[in-house]
């Protein structure tokens, strides 16, 4: 595995290892901003109302089900070749924790909290937008890079319908009997599982109030 | 669904396999989880170890993990312990967290409560810590259960599948109702899983609902 | 002013939590809402900024019926505060006391100078706006509580035990503080509380509402001591409600001359003598002795509360807990003025009811 | 059928098929005529590729499995040059491991072949590799990943033409990715097998190789020593002269068709015709 | 009886929470601990059933040296309540009390039944016994903790602010139970409040700690009021001790007798009259009128409240909060016998001070 991944000649062109990690990145990217768009709105309004908490875990359960490697073929079958199936695959995959993490932290939040913002007058949508979710975010993130994890993992089913990303590695060392190059390819997909959660830990760090951190990181109390 | 009426003995055939491949890991994995989780609710070194490990251990291509399995092991490609050992693999990473954090939570004037009367520390957590930390760990047990049950069909690499079989088989027949039979399989089995373990825990925690 | 008008609650269980209340509280005065837990006083506390909508009746505020207000805006007239401050643990504590000028409009910068004015006024050192609720102790958050209701300098104030998750000492300086703010600030608060003891000292008028949301009596507070409606109330104010009276008159009581000496002094003694430091504070009694002594630590018989001039009850503690049966009576500085005696007291008990300073 | 887990008993064969249709049906086949004839058999069909199934024959997990002569021998030896049908069978005995032994070779062949549509093939005027060599730099290609390696593949396509693609694009191993790429014109050009139905079904052109960089590839079965008894034997014999490779055009026909039909039916049907 | 011999408490961080504490709590009576938030009373609480081990110094429980013993041992024949009572949320009420006769090895069904049987010592109706604690109400929660904690009849019993959580009303309620299990199952108690007038209420000494872990004094309530040790116990008993002394005192007053009436009759009064019902229990006073008038409710002036011959204390309430100045005074039908007058408790109070009762 060393051997193959350390090989110069792997770093270099259209197929080298770069190039994979970004096209990997990438597809991770987009799934997570389209999976957040669909998911953080739909789990913070059950969230809100408090209606519908039981469908929300049912449904998010039942979406863990969907294999996606089924779902890609389905897609496939019906729409042909491109990163549309992948894209399809790997959010169904992203929803259910987005869903489920921001749905429990909005959940989650003081109610004696958003009662104070309902009685110093917010709107309901500014008791969402401005306590709720900036109370959620711990659990939103969570939420958010678990389903990181999942899409970094899972990504490299996008080279079974011949797109690119870490899975060639893994795909095409598992076709051409290259053990090195398949745990090669599986070594990067973990490094860069790391790197993505690192990222996003940073990005935690950067967005969620310092008030929210546990107490002693917080600063004295 | 004509289709799973038409060939309901092979469908059930897999159903059966897919059924085995997920119920074994799921609980040899929960049974690792609890004793590992429990370490991690303790202390904060063995956190940061699990935690991380468990993430990457997540990350691992399950395809590569069942090539590689059985030469770590050194047991036949074909063995059903191949799909196994990386499912069992998948269950703790996603386990311990849950039984950690479920043992966390469990309140500490309880447990002070238990102490001051005498418990010694197995009974404890037997009968007071883990029972407590039941629902939660329920919840995360849902959730490694539904996920396995999706899976289960990577096995189909090395023909042991289940539902997995059903997609190879769709697909290269181009033949979407076997693959839509296998989907619709794996997403009931996993609703009814989910269901059953609900139930499983309402029953096993009746003081959950107790109350207001 | 706040007028209830036959204001009933009926929850969608079928609990009535409010029933035909009919209240009055007055611009400008602190009127407070007491009774046992569940008898709807934070319900009736709630139908003012219409955080809950009555089945029936009218709620006016300053002469406007509050449906016909948008409860948003309406509550950004009207400061709340709750119990364990429920402040926004995301925010810092000064932009969570720049909460409603911002969500009124005002600009960022006026917002926080006015926010860091309220620090100020309720007490708190403006470098704790930087800080964030979880780095506050329980009295301070609650401090910042009530300058977040201040904040649009709103005429009323409804405020929902806030004072209840703190310790003994720390309610007392904030009840201190509250009673000072309005002096200062002339609001029109709503106070609820299941503490007795709190409603008399901080109420203008007190509600005493009963279980099923049914107002017991309204009054002053030493017209539910001295001339309680029912049994409930009466039982609800407790014992030592005589006692407690004494607290809400000022009459005059005689203050008689002390014998007083200093530590170290040589004198014979024939009855009690005050025992005085330089400045005259009252160090402890020394009681009659046989001959001439020498006035030492030792002998003295430790004083009991002392006596500052405010009310009855603080005359009467003081000759009850001296070993002389003399209150003491100290000036601003500490200093030994005189004594007082129980017998004063009861007769100027006597003297306040024939006046008719004490409501029947 | 599908796996279980306990070890076969030492009388059984275990017949085993890749994950494509006609490896299944072929199994099927196989299984069948073998229990028709006494023999016990157990079924582990749909195992992943070559790579992962030999391993099972050589582990003993499977026993029996239908292979085709030109691939296995590249799979065994690497190396090996043969392209003629009866030269690569000959070598292929040999190369074949201690304990493994392959049958009598039946006529039926399945080759690689590089095909494109209709329209690509008109708008070039294509008819065999020959006269896609000008093309080549412009086309993308698709076909299975270890198609770029192999001496049947890219590299031969190369160094017998002189063809290069512009791009080569991993898809599956002459499934419906490769299908559905080659209709949507993500590549002109692809890897497909020549037994397929969807080569039909879809008007597809399978072009000419005069310089035979695709090996013969007849239908086979590879075997475990141990279990090739002489009934046995002559079972699989009987069915490998039966079989040639308008059977197989016709069987995959009848697995495609609009019934979805199960290999076991088939099978079953056309062991009956045969008179098996 | 429960002895701490020099022990010191000092947590890893350098805490130190419990500093040479030298103390010995009576076999057979409750001791209170009292003192502000974060003085060392739970530690120390917490030393004598080894949930925490004292890091120098000796405690001995019925003479035993308890780091000599295993703790779970220790632990089960001791009784423990914490506050929000700690219970098992996921066993019912029955099987949380039986839950340490269980653990010392008792069949279920003998710790069933014992169980019962202590569910009625504290006074719940056994069928609770099928609930879980989330359906009862905090007191009744309290209850089963307190029932729990005697399921073994330890000999001694330890309670952390076991009725912090609960509402003032059903607070007394709980200390009275408190009371009348002590006086019938004679235990020895520990319990801990940071409520001075609970302290007073149930202790028969009561320890006041002072942060740091100091003990500042040891004491009978009584002597904490008259004489306490320094300011910091002075100002932490409070304002009122004088008047709460009177509390410990049950000198005779003398009972006057005073002109009564009945409803409805005619009368001539010249001075304050007592007007009762049909058993001779007080309605209300009358107020001297001119010439005769018949005895109606509306002229009553509603009374003060009642003295029922306990203490001092609430001789000198029934006196200060009457209208007449007279406090009633009822036997236990509640008829009234005779009324009292301030000055006389207070000369009661003279006289008991004279005769060395009042503690110097
Ligand atoms: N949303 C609701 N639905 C049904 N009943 C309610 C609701 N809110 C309150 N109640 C009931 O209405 C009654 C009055 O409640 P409220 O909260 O006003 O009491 P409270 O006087 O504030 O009590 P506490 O001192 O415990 O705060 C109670 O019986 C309560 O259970
Ligand atoms: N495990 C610990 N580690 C370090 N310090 C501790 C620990 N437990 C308690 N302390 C400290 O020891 C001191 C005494 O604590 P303790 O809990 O005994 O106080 P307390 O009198 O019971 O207070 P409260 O009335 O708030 O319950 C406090 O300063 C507390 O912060
Ligand atoms: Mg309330
Ligand atoms: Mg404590």
């Amino acid at each position: 595995m060393g051997a193959w991944l350390f090989d110069p000649a792997h770093w270099s062109g259209p197929t080298g290892i770069p190039v994979r990690l970004l096209e990997h990145l990438g597809y991770t990217l987009l799934t997570l901003l389209i999976a957040a768009v669909i998911a953080i709105p739909l789990g913070a309004f059950v969230g809100h109302t408090g209606r519908g908490g039981f469908a929300i875990v049912g449904l998010s359960n039942a979406l863990r089900a969907l294999p996606t490697t089924a779902v890609l073929i389905l897609v496939v079958l019906w729409a042909g070749l491109g990163d549309f199936p992948v894209y399809v695959a790997l959010v169904l995959l992203a929803v259910p924790p987005i869903m489920a993490g921001t749905y429990a932290g909005v959940r989650a939040v003081d109610p004696m909290a958003v009662d104070a913002a309902r009685g110093v007058g917010m709107r309901e949508s500014g008791v969402l937008l401005n306590v709720e979710i900036p109370n959620a975010l711990p659990l939103i993130y969570g939420g958010f890079r678990g389903a990181a994890l999942q899409v970094v993992a899972t990504a490299t089913i996008a080279a079974y319908t011949g797109a690119g990303g870490l899975g060639r590695f893994v795909f095409d060392g598992l076709a051409l009997q290259e053990f090195g190059q398949m745990l090669a390819g599986a070594v990067l997909v973990a490094l860069l599982a790391v790197l993505v959660d690192l990222g996003f830990a940073g990005l935690q760090r950067l967005t969620v109030s310092p008030g929210l951190r546990p107490a002693g990181t917080g600063g004295k109390r | 669904m004509t289709w799973i009426l038409e060939n309901w003995e092979r469908f059930w055939e897999v159903t059966a396999v897919h059924l085995r491949l997920s119920i074994v890991p799921v609980l040899a994995g929960f049974a690792l989880s609890i004793p590992l989780g429990w370490f991690a609710s303790r202390s904060a070194k063995a956190r940061a170890v699990l935690f991380p490990l468990a993430n990457v251990l997540f990350t691992i291509p399950s395809i590569a993990l069942i090539v590689i399995t059985p030469i770590l092991i050194g047991v036949k490609i074909l063995d059903e312990i191949n799909v196994i050992v990386p499912l069992v693999i998948y269950t703790v990473a996603l386990m311990v967290r849950s039984v950690s954090d479920a043992l966390a939570a469990v309140p500490g004037n309880v447990i002070a409560a238990a102490n001051a009367m005498g418990y010694r520390p197995l009974r404890r957590f037997l009968t007071v810590d883990f029972p407590l930390a039941l629902p939660v760990t329920i919840a995360g047990l849902r959730v490694a259960t539904v996920s396995n049950i999706s899976m289960v069909s990577v096995g189909a690499l090395v023909g042991l599948g289940g539902y997995g079989q059903l997609f190879t088989e769709g697909y290269q027949t181009d033949h979407t109702e076997k693959v839509l039979a296998g989907l619709i399989g794996t997403v009931v089995l996993a609703v009814l899983a989910d269901g059953l373990l609900l139930l499983i825990g309402r029953l096993l925690t009746p003081w959950a609902r107790a109350g207001r | 002013m706040i007028e209830f008008r036959a204001v009933t609650k009926r929850f969608e269980d079928g609990t009535i939590a409010v029933d035909e209340l009919d209240l009055t509280v007055e611009a400008g005065t602190i009127t407070v809402f007491v009774g046992p837990s569940g008898c709807g006083k934070t319900t009736s506390l709630r139908m003012v900024n219409r955080m809950i909508d009555p089945t029936s009746g009218t709620i006016l505020v300053d002469g406007r019926d509050v449906l016909t207000v948008d409860p948003p805006t309406l509550r950004r007239g009207i400061g709340y505060v709750i119990q364990q401050a429920g402040l926004f643990p995301h925010r810092t504590v000064l932009d969570n006391v720049a909460t409603v000028p911002l969500l009124s409009g005002w600009d960022k910068r006026r917002a926080r100078t006015r926010a860091a004015e309220l620090l100020e006024i309720v007490g708190l050192d403006p470098a704790f706006g930087k800080r964030y609720p979880a780095q506050l102790s329980g009295g301070q958050q609650q401090r910042v509580g009530v300058a977040r209701a201040l904040a649009a300098d709103p005429p009323v104030l409804l405020m929902d035990e806030p004072f209840s998750a703190v310790d003994p000492v720390v309610r007392e300086d904030l009840q201190n503080e509250l009673l000072r703010l309005q002096a200062e600030l002339d609001k029109t608060i709503v106070f609820v509380t299941h503490d007795i003891d709190e409603a008399l000292k901080l109420g203008e008028r007190v509600a005493v509402f009963r279980k099923g949301g049914h107002l017991a009596q309204y009054a002053k507070p030493q017209e539910l001591l001295s001339a309680p409606a029912n049994d409930f109330v009466a039982s609800f104010v407790g014992r030592d409600r005589g006692y407690r009276t004494l607290t809400f008159l000022h009459a005059d009581v005689p203050v008689h001359p002390v014998a007083t000496a200093k530590l170290g002094e040589r004198i014979t003694v024939a009855d009690w003598t005050l025992v005085v430091d330089e400045q005259n504070r009252p160090k402890g009694w020394l009681s009659g002795v046989d001959g001439e002594v020498e006035v030492g630590e030792d002998d003295l018989v430790s004083g009991g509360s002392l006596y500052d001039g405010s009310s009855l009850r603080g005359a009467l503690d003081a000759a009850l807990s001296s070993p002389s049966a003399l209150g003491v009576v100290v000036d601003d500085a500490g200093a030994v003025t005189g004594v007082v005696k129980a017998d004063d007291v009861i007769q100027a008990l006597a003297k306040a009811r024939a006046a008719g300073e004490v409501p029947k | 059928g599908s796996g279980n887990n306990e070890p076969a008993p030492t009388d059984t064969i275990v017949v085993g098929s890749a994950n494509f249709p006609e490896s299944r049906l072929l199994a099927e086949i196989y299984a069948e005529a073998l229990s028709a004839k006494g023999v016990k058999v157990s079924k582990k069909l749909n195992i992943g590729n070559r790579e992962l199934y030999y391993k099972g024959v050589q582990d003993g997990s499977i026993d029996l499995i239908p292979e085709y002569t030109g691939v296995l021998l590249k799979h065994i030896n690497k190396d090996a040059t043969e392209v003629g049908s009866d030269e690569v069978y000959a070598a292929l005995k040999k190369a074949l491991p201690q304990n493994l032994v392959v049958l009598d070779k039946s006529a039926a062949e399945d080759k690689d072949a590089v095909v494109v549509t209709k329209q690509i093939a008109a708008q070039y005027s294509l008819k065999s590799l020959d006269d896609l060599v000008p093309y080549c730099k412009d086309l993308a290609f698709g076909g299975p990943p270890e198609f770029q390696n192999r001496p049947d593949g890219l590299s031969g396509l190369k160094a017998k033409y002189n063809c290069e693609f512009k791009e080569f694009k991993s898809l599956d191993v002459g499934g419906p990715v490769t299908v559905a790429g080659l209709k949507d014109n993500t590549v002109q050009a692809a890897n497909l097998f020549t037994t397929d139905y969807a080569i039909k079904a879809n008007e597809f052109v399978v072009l000419e190789d005069p310089k035979n960089v695709f090996a013969a590839q007849n239908v086979l079965p590879l075997i475990n020593e141990k279990k090739a008894s002489q009934q046995v034997r002559d079972t699989l014999n009987a069915i490998s002269r039966k079989i040639d490779t308008k059977t197989l055009l016709d069987l995959n026909q009848k697995l495609a068709g609009p019934d979805k039909p199960e290999p076991e039916k088939v099978a079953k049907e056309w062991l009956a015709g045969a008179g098996i």
